[in-house]
Order: structure tokens, then C-alpha cells, then sequence
């Protein structure tokens, strides 16, 4: 799960990580109390998960009130469903540093990553100046050793009291990455300020889903998501991407609906939406044909190869979800697996014409979005 | 002779007696594989299909001979029963748990490397040795996919594979080995660390990756074939070639970031050292067909 | 640094290792207020370091309030000097398992060590009946498993409830060792009582010295010594060690002061005392011939061959230790090593007559403890 | 050619602007030993002794060819310079620091073994081949106890090293070369591990174990000789034998507790596989000629 910024620097603070004055606002009413904590200049950064809110103008330098409030109205008001701004304190910037944590899959070991020159996207950074990225890696089990931060703070060149303050912001995002099961902990950039403080400018905090059994976990609200539709089928816990297509996908096995979303586009047919419903949701049917029937696609194609997740209480699960939804589109349906016979006659039974190739199934819902016979 | 597992192969079963464990326990006796005992703590005395339960890797070691360990384990009590298996050890460890915590994954492959263990999983459906043993849950009933042959498989994704799978022998081919990497952003073992054993297998011709956007396991596999330490045929079918950036398709382990680990990127290490990217799963068998000279 | 029971089981209860109800006094007075906690019957259990406390009759079962008057008041006033009695609840014990963790310094990793029968000296068991002793090895840097506990469990032929408890205790000792830099942790007896709960019986913790820069110091007080000398050094931060006989060691260096002790043996002299004066403490050699002119000795032996510890240093501070002290009894010195001619020199001056053998230095010694010339 | 040091080893000096590593550098290059470059963080650009100081191991190792590093750091610092110097990839460290705290010295220890690395300390004065190098703290300018010969030398102490040393070369011998493995409970390196190297070396005709009370390092030394790992003939001066049980008499490594570690086991153990233990420091000439027939 990626937090927002203000949850990120609110985990910073707890772990001794500096970052500027701020407030969280959700309305322009809330305006004139922050900036009184955080003085004037300040800016307004729309709390949002996408990258790139800089260049979408979703974050705002203001020197005064009058401008604050325009801005503050702006964002609240723009297209990008806008629901928190972060009002920051404007800071004294020298310099900025990238730094991060992450994992290395194959050393097997956590990497951190450092840029003397931050702000920049990491994988601009890795992309232009591959040079100038520096990498230590730290084995799980020993942690993080005092002479890999000075290697870290040494090769971004720093020196005296900058030097003390980055080692203990790099050893507390450490603990913090570890303390909070981390996929990626980013701070870009991170301030070197005029009087050699150094500060998180901006926060990334990605939480391993698989951790939530050991973890504080957050609620899931709309904020986190980019369509209403996404953020219902996550409070499901049925993966679902948003598409502007017309087929929707009803598929079982991430590789293989990945893979089903590569031959539609092949065969010149568009995608309404990425949903699986295998795995541990594999009798999830109805819901999963709910979510699809919301968008304006023209067919639902059903793909399916399962072990487990049986072919048999699968077809059930459509053939159900059919009587039950009375979808007003075609269904196409290649249900193989685990009792693939009994599934077969299942759908038979309910009027369906199964398929058992997935290319041919592929082809029939291109055709029928294309105003072919269903 | 297979990789990785054989009807020889002794398999211990941790998590025996729950409900998956039993039920998959028959399963992989059927088709041939040769499981020797079984492991829950606190359940030692009881019997599952015959075999005899343990309280502990241990003690499970101390009465059998054992070569293997297919763990039914859930996520969360992955990591200590790897570890447990690795201090009896075994050298060969199956996790098929889904949802194992990243940083467990992290701390299960490094102790797997420095104990020169092979951990296959999570997030998988186990590996096969069609018509000799099987470590997991495939469907190995279904012989339109699980026939026996001389195409060694490996794969990340588990519908995927059967999809694919059928596609080999639809083809005429058949499978010597299948190892399923798994899903998982950190699988214990990666792609390229099983192709060694596959280049001395004398009953594969021929290895299929089935693989997708994200990470960095195939171009790992183009790097062993420029180094000369794979030299059979081999190609692939990537999952992913048309995903949009930066969404989350395909398993937790494929992101697609900053142009790494794009499809693309796959395809170009692959084929820049001869081997082939079939474009649809279908065309896996073509490609198998013209390497192979049949 | 050993701690006492009472100071064990607070880190035990701190770390969620259950132990009796119990209560901590220094005089009789404090007895009754104490039983109102325990109730009766209960256990007074003289705080003091020294093993084999029960045999030693410094540990009493008392069944009502006139006998614990009676003992308690035999206690405090016996020659062992005890100031503290921890006043402990009597507990309903079914069963008895010995359990510790130390270093395994050829392994290097911690070692747990379980027996099912407790409540006798590991020493004596290990001697005894070594196959009964489980041990299971820690990586320092994995940390305890929960198979590991399971397995030392399984093979205590612990089952159900007592099996959850005791996994319990452990994974809280482990976690009590690392976080006080323990030497050794020991829980014996560990108690398994009529109702299946796990208890401390006793507690034993002994903190690594060196580790004091990160843990918690405890106040050195006289009841951690056997003597009033011994307590003294120790302030001072020197080791010594006291005997009954009549020359009084000042050695510099841990394995020669050994090695000049068993000579001593070897030629029939008996020793006053150990005393260390090298490594950091080469220019404390008033301080140390004060501590030794506090014996009945009858003549004090230096013997010193140093590389950090000049010569010339030590031998200044003997010097002038015997202008502050003017000590009563002879002194024969041995002092070699860097600068040694120079040492001989200020020796000389001051009308020693210094030795360059230590066997030599050794005879001398003895011969004059014997009545011999000095 | 000597064991461990010897003039051609290139050394590093972790801690070099210190007052004591200051010192004994200027010491170590006057008894021959090839000290190449120094480390202490934030002090690069400096020089001692003309040595380029740099800021990390790292920064040292990739300007100059290192086979040894000598730590003059604190006790509790010691764990990060060892770890610091194992990932520069150096394989011999000797650290001098008295007063590491246990559990670190147990992780230095687990990470030198690991690494296949030699940690020599702490608590000890280093090691040295008289008349070629020296790592560490030696009174090399004491003739009548660092003379070169062909004896080698171990030992768990300082002072008494001098003292037993010096009746060696009383003797008539001399050492080849002489390595202090410390008075710590939990040294980096035991005397067993040694052997093989002083077995193998064509300058020591013999070994002299400096020993105390406690542990079980010269029970270890007794079993390679048992195994035959260790064929020359060896020496042992063993101090307390006359110790009380239970008092903390010796070093921090030196208590006798249950039987266990008494001196009276070591010389069983010593002499059940024909080696000699001197009762006093005097004696162990004597053993010497003896043993090697002069």
C-alpha cells in the first residue's frame, strides 16, 4: 500500500526523521490556522498518490494569504479529486539529495540508494546519470552497519555537521523502512538547508501488502485511488484496473489476464477494464460481474486455467452471477481447469457456449465489441 | 533423470496434517512422488496417508532420510518453517504459500544462498516431473498440459503456465521438468540459477520461460546464454508486452518502472543472444518446433 | 556484572517472564507488610550472589508468621551479611526445568541450554547426566526461530498449554538476554505448577562489563562482594581478589599475576592477595599498595613486564606510593618491559634493589614471608 | 616466509590519526612491516607518516592493494571496523581494542567465519614475525624476548607473553612468528585455528601455546594433534594452575566453573596426545630441547 506524503513525513517524524512545519488541511477553511504554524512563504501540495504533482501544478509555492487562498481554492476545486492539501512551511533549500530504500531481489538484500542530486525522479536519474546514483546494499540480518551510512554520506560528498545529521536521517529511515515493512522508503529531495539542517522535503512510504497481519493498517478510502471503481473492487480485494475500452475482463491468474489483455490489443480490440477473480477469490463471480457491468463495455470475457480455483465452482459462479445480475451484454466464457468437463456442462446447461481455446475466445469478444454476432 | 525432483526424490511434507497438506499429499503420491514423512508441530504420532507425522524437522530427519521439503505452511509461518527445514538440512525446499511478507522473502532467499539451498516459491504451484513426481498442486490429471516429454518449463505465473503449457504439447512436445518460480517480487530461486540444471539434464532438449513484465529474471537468462553456461535452446513467452506503465498488472513482482524491466527490454536480451520470444502462447510450439529442427 | 535474584526478576517480569508474587526488604520490620502481599506459607530468599544458597540454609520455607519472624530475624543477623530478603510466595510446583542462554564462543552464537529436571546446578547435570542436556544454538544475527523454541519444547516433552507458556518464557529470555547484554541468563528452577503456569522459580542475570556504555548500570554496592577489600577495588576499578596469606600481589597483566600466584604456591608461600595494577590502571600504584597495606601481609610482591605499561611509569608509582604510604613491610619488585633500564634506575635511586626474574622475585618473597631476610 | 605477517604483507592502519595509531604505526613500519595507507573517517587528505589517510575502507582499497588490516579503534567501535573491513574484502584484521563488548565480539566472530576471514583479538597485543612485521603493540626493541628463531607462539596474554617469551629465547631459541590471540571470552580467532598455518610453515620448527585457566582453546589445540592436523611438537605454559574454583582469577575468558576449563583437563587433554606443559615459564625451554632433540 503507497501512503500519502503526509502519512510518509508523519512515519518520518516518529522515527527522528526532520521534516518542515506543516498542517493538513481538507478545506480552504482550515487555510488560516495552518499558515499561522508555518508562516508565509509556504506551499500547498495536494496530497495525491500520482508522481509528478510538481509538473501537474498540484503543488504551489504562495508568499502571502491573498495568493494561498486562490491557490487553495484552485486545487480543492480541480479535476484531480483533490481532498487534502499538506501546507508546508517554505524552507531555505542549499541543496537537494535523493534517498531511498528498497529491496534487492537477487543479492537478497535491502539497497539504499543515494543522488547528490535530488528532486529528480529516480529513474530519470538512473536513466541520464547512471554514475551518479550510489548504491549499498545491507543484508537483512546483519542491518545497517555505521560505516555503510558514512560510505553513503561520504561518496554524496558530505562533510562536518551535514554529515552527523544525514547519517542519522539515513539510520532512522532505516529503521523505519524495517519498522514498517517497507517495499520503498523515498525521501526526494531531501533539503540540505542554508543553516546545514537537513530536512525530508517529500515523503514515499510503500507498505508490503502481505504484511498487514504485523502492521498498522491504514483504511482504505477513495483518496488512495484513481477511479471509484478501483477503489470499491480494493475494498474487495479483487485486482482491478480502469480501462476506457469495451471488453471487460473477468479472468483468473494474473499472468494469464495479463496475457488475455495483450491479445485483445493484438487483435485490434480495447480493453474496458483488468479484473481478476482468481486466487482466493475465485467464488467471487458475482462481484466481479458487478464491477464489470458499471462499465460502459460492450462484452465480458471470461478466461480461466485453474488448479485450485476449480473450473467447476467458477462456471457456477458465472452462471449464478448471470441469473442473479441479468447482465445486458454477452458473456464469453473459456473455463478450463480442475473439472473442466463438469464446468463445461454447467455453462451448456445455462445457455452459455463455452470455448476452450483462449485465442478463439479472444477473437469472439473482439468481434462482438466490434458489433459482430454474439 | 529430471531436475530438482525425481520418483527417487524423498519428500517431507511440513504442514501434513492441514487440510491443503492432506489433500495434496494424496495428490502428489499419485502421480508418483515418493513422500517419506510428515511434520506439524504438537501432532507427532499421527498418521497422514500412511506416513508418519512429526513434531519437528528434527525429529522428522532423525528417523527418515529426507532430500526434499513441499511445505503447506500459510505466509505468515513461511519463513520459520523454511529456516526449519534449511537446520534439518534440506537442501530443497517448495513454498507454495501466497502472501509470504516481502521482507521474510528477503531474509528466506539470503539464508537459502549462503546454505547453497534451493528454495522454489512462493506464490507457486510447486514443480513437476510429469509421470514421475510432483512437488505443489498442478493439475497434473490434465494430460493436455502435463504430458510427459523433453521440454523443460519454468514459470512465474500458475494459470499462465497451464496455458501455455498446453500450448507445448499441443505443439507435440511434452514436459521433462517444470519449475515454478512463482509470483512473488523476491522468489527464493530465480530463473537463471535453475538453468544450469537444466543444461546437464539429459531428458531436456529444450526450456520454456514463462515470464512477464517486471523485474530482471529473464535478462538474467539472456546473460547465462551470452556466458556460454546455457547453450540449449530456449524461448520465452512474456506476459505484459501491451500493459500501460506504472499500473500494477500481472503479479505483485511485475512493476514496470522507469523503462526497467519492460517487456521490451526482455525481448531485446533474449533474442540479442538467440533465443526466441513467442509473441502469443500459441506460437510458443512454432518457435520450439524451428529450434529444435522438427 | 552478576545481579542479584531480586534484580533478575525484575528483568524477567519487565520482559514478560512470569514469576511468584514477591516482595524486596532490608529489615523485619518490612516482613508483615511483605506477607499481606505473598501471603502464607512463603519463601525467604536471602540476597546474596554466592550459588548453593540453600545448602547454606540462606533460603527458608516458613508456614506462618512466627516462624518467618523467627528465621527472618536468623537471617539478617548471620555472619553471611545479608541486607536484602526477597519475601517470595510459595508456589504449587508440579515440575522443574532448568533453562539458560549464553555464548558459545567456538560456535560464535548464543546457546540455549534446557533440562527437564531442575532446581540442580547445570554443572552438576552436565557432569552427571550429560545426555539429558538440550541445547539449541542461536545465530546472533537471525535470531531465535520459533522452531528453535518448539524443538528445546518438544524435547522437554512439553505438550498443549505448558508447551504455549514455555515457548513464551523462552522467546522472553532470548529477547531479556540481547537487550542486556547478558553473559548469562538462567532461569533455575523453572517452575511448571499445578495449574500448568510458568514460572521463575529463581533468576540468575550477569551483564557483560563492556557493554556498560549501552545499558543500564547498576550502582556497585558492598552486598556484590564477599569482602570489604574486595568491594573497595572494585570502585577503584581494580582486580582483586582476597586470601588469607602473606604476600600481597601487585602484578600488572592478567595471565603473569596468574602465573606469579601459582608460583607462589609452587614455593610454599601462601598469597594475601590478587592484585592487577596493568593495563589502564598502570599509574594507580598508590592506590593499589593502599589496598594491599590493608592486609596482614608481610611483604608485597611487584612483578610487572609491560609494553604500554612503561616500566619507567610503574616504577615512578612505586616509588612514590612508598613516599605517601612509607608501608610497613618490605617490597620486592620485578619490573621489566618498555623503558625497563630507566625503571631500574628510579628503583635504585630510591634504594630498591630491583629483580629481573621473576622466579627470583618470587623466592625472595617467600623468604622473607618465611622470616627471612629482606 | 612466516605465518599471518611478514614484510611483503601491504597493511592497512584503521584509526591512523588516533594518538595510539599514530604510535605504533610509526612503530610498526620501524620493526620492517609494510604499512600501506590509513583510514579514519573525515580525516582524507591528511597524512601520517606519509601514509594517505582516507575516509572508509572502501576509499583505501580502491587506491591501494591491502592484505591486512591493523584497527587502532575503540572497544565499541570495534564491531563497525571489523565489519568495515570485511567488506573491503580483507581477509586479516587484528584488533587491539580491550574491552568489546560480548555479543559483539560473537557477531565479529560469526562474520569472520562466514567471510572465511582471520580476526586476531581483541584484547591481545597483535601479532608479529620478529625482524620482518608486526600488527599491533610489541616491545620488538626488547631483544632478549622478540628475538627472530624458528619457535611459534600463541598466546591468551600480554604481560606474560614477554615473561614466557623471554625464557624462550634464554633457551637459545627464537620466534618465527607469534600471535596473540587475546584474553577475551570470545576471540575472533583460537588457537586451532592457527595450526594448520604454523604446520605448514617451513620457518617454525616448533609451537609454545601461552594458555591460562578457562575456556577450552588448548582442549582444541589438543584434538588437532590427535586428528593430525598438528604433527610438530608443541609447548604449553598454562597459567592457574593452582586457581580457586569460581573466583574470576585471569582474564575476562578465564573461568573455571564445574570442572570445566580447569588447568589440570588442558594438561590431560595436552599430554594424553604427547605434548608437553611446562610447569614453570622457565621450563618450556627445557621442553623445547627435548622435544627437538638439542
Amino acid at each position: 500500500m503507497k501512503l500519502f506524503e503526509y502519512q510518509a513525513k508523519e512515519t518520518f517524524r516518529k522515527n527522528g526523521i526532520p521534516t518542515p512545519e506543516s498542517v493538513l488541511i481538507t478545506s480552504e477553511n482550515e487555510l488560516g490556522a495552518a499558515s499561522e504554524i508555518t508562516g508565509y512563504p509556504l506551499v500547498l501540495k495536494s496530497q495525491l498518490l500520482m508522481g509528478g504533482r510538481g509538473k501537474a501544478g498540484l503543488i504551489r509555492f504562495v508568499q502571502d494569504r491573498a495568493q494561498a487562498e486562490r491557490e487553495c481554492g484552485e486545487l480543492f476545486a480541480s479535476h484531480f479529486h483533490v481532498t487534502k492539501i499538506l501546507v508546508e512551511q517554505a524552507v531555505d533549500i542549499k541543496n537537494e539529495i535523493y534517498l531511498s530504500i528498497t529491496v534487492d531481489p537477487v543479492k537478497a538484500k535491502y539497497m539504499i540508494i543515494a543522488c547528490a542530486e535530488g528532486g529528480v525522479e529516480i529513474e530519470t536519474l538512473a536513466a541520464e546519470t547512471p554514475e551518479k546514483i550510489i548504491r549499498e546494499y545491507v543484508d537483512p540480518d546483519n542491518g545497517l552497519h555505521p560505516y555503510q551510512v558514512r560510505n553513503v554520506a561520504f561518496q554524496l560528498g558530505l562533510t562536518g555537521d551535514v554529515l552527523k545529521k544525514f547519517s542519522l536521517v539515513l539510520s532512522n529511515l532505516y529503521k523505519a523502512f524495517l519498522a514498517n515493512d517497507a517495499e520503498l522508503i523515498e525521501i526526494n529531495p531531501l533539503f540540505i538547508t542554508g543553516k546545514d539542517d537537513v530536512i525530508a522535503g517529500d515523503g514515499k512510504l510503500s507498505i508490503d501488502d502481505n504484511s498487514g497481519f504485523r502492521q498498522k493498517t491504514y483504511e482504505i478510502t477513495r483518496d488512495y485511488f484513481d477511479t471509484d471503481a478501483e477503489y470499491e473492487s480494493a475494498l474487495e480485494g479483487i485486482p482491478y484496473l480502469q480501462f476506457d475500452g469495451d471488453i471487460s475482463l473477468m479472468c483468473a491468474g494474473a499472468g494469464l489476464t495479463t496475457t488475455v489483455y495483450d491479445l485483445i490489443n493484438y487483435e485490434g480490440g480495447t480493453v474496458a477494464n483488468y479484473l481478476e477473480f482468481g486466487g482466493p477469490n475465485y467464488k467471487k463471480a458475482v462481484r466481479a460481474m458487478e464491477l464489470c457491468l458499471k462499465n460502459d463495455s460492450k462484452v465480458i470475457l471470461v478466461v480461466t486455467f485453474g488448479t485450485i480455483a476449480r473450473a467447476d465452482v467458477m462456471a457456477e459462479g458465472i452462471v449464478d452471477a448471470i441469473k442473479r445480475l441479468k447482465p445486458d451484454r454477452p458473456i464469453v466464457t473459456c473455463i478450463r481447469g480442475t473439472n473442466e468437463e463438469e464446468a463445461n456442462r454447467i455453462l451448456k446447461d445455462a445457455g452459455l457456449v463455452p470455448l476452450y481455446d483462449t485465442e478463439e475466445a479472444v477473437r469472439k469478444a473482439v468481434s462482438i465489441a466490434a458489433g459482430g454476432e454474439a | 533423470m529430471s531436475i530438482f525432483i525425481n520418483e527417487t526424490t524423498k519428500v517431507l511434507v511440513q504442514g501434513i496434517t492441514g487440510k491443503e497438506g492432506r489433500y495434496w499429499t494424496e495428490h502428489m503420491i499419485g502421480c508418483g512422488t515418493n513422500v517419506v514423512a510428515g511434520v506439524t508441530p504438537g501432532k507427532e504420532g499421527q498418521t497422514v496417508e500412511g506416513l508418519d507425522v512429526y513434531h519437528s524437522v528434527r525429529r522428522a530427519v532423525a528417523q527418515e532420510k529426507v532430500d526434499a521439503s513441499m511445505l503447506f505452511v500459510p505466509p505468515r509461518f513461511t519463513k520459520d518453517a523454511v529456516f526449519e527445514a534449511l537446520d534439518g538440512g534440506i537442501k530443497k525446499i517448495v513454498t507454495i504459500a501466497d502472501g509470504i511478507p516481502l521482507h521474510d522473502a528477503v531474509q528466506i532467499r539470503k539464508a537459502a544462498l549462503l546454505e547453497g539451498a534451493q528454495v522454489i516459491g512462493g506464490n507457486t504451484s510447486g514443480v513437476i516431473s510429469p509421470g514421475k513426481a510432483m512437488m505443489g498442486f498442478f493439475p497434473y490429471w490434465i494430460e493436455r498440459v502435463y504430458k510427459p516429454g523433453r521440454i523443460g518449463v519454468m514459470t512465474r505465473s500458475g494459470s499462465l503456465t497451464n496455458e501455455v503449457t498446453a500450448m507445448v504439447v499441443k505443439a507435440g512436445f511434452g514436459v521433462s521438468s517444470l519449475i515454478g518460480i512463482g509470483g512473488d517480487p523476491v522468489p527464493g530461486t530465480r530463473f537463471a540459477e535453475m538453468l544450469p540444471q537444466y543444461e546437464q539434464d539429459s531428458e531436456t532438449d529444450a526450456v520454456v520461460i514463462i515470464g512477464e513484465l517486471g523485474g530482471s529474471m529473464e535478462e538474467e537468462c539472456a546473460r547465462m546464454i551470452r556466458d556460454g553456461l546455457f547453450t540449449k535452446p530456449l524461448v520465452a513467452f512474456l506476459g505484459g508486452r501491451t500493459a500501460p506503465e506504472g499500473k500494477r498488472m500481472g503479479h505483485a513482482g511485475a512493476i514496470v518502472s522507469g523503462g526497467k524491466g519492460s517487456v521490451k527490454d526482455k525481448i531485446k536480451a533474449i533474442e540479442s543472444v538467440g533465443g526466441k520470444v513467442a509473441q502469443r502462447p500459441r506460437f510458443v510450439g512454432d518457435h520450439l518446433k524451428e529450434l529444435l529442427g522438427k
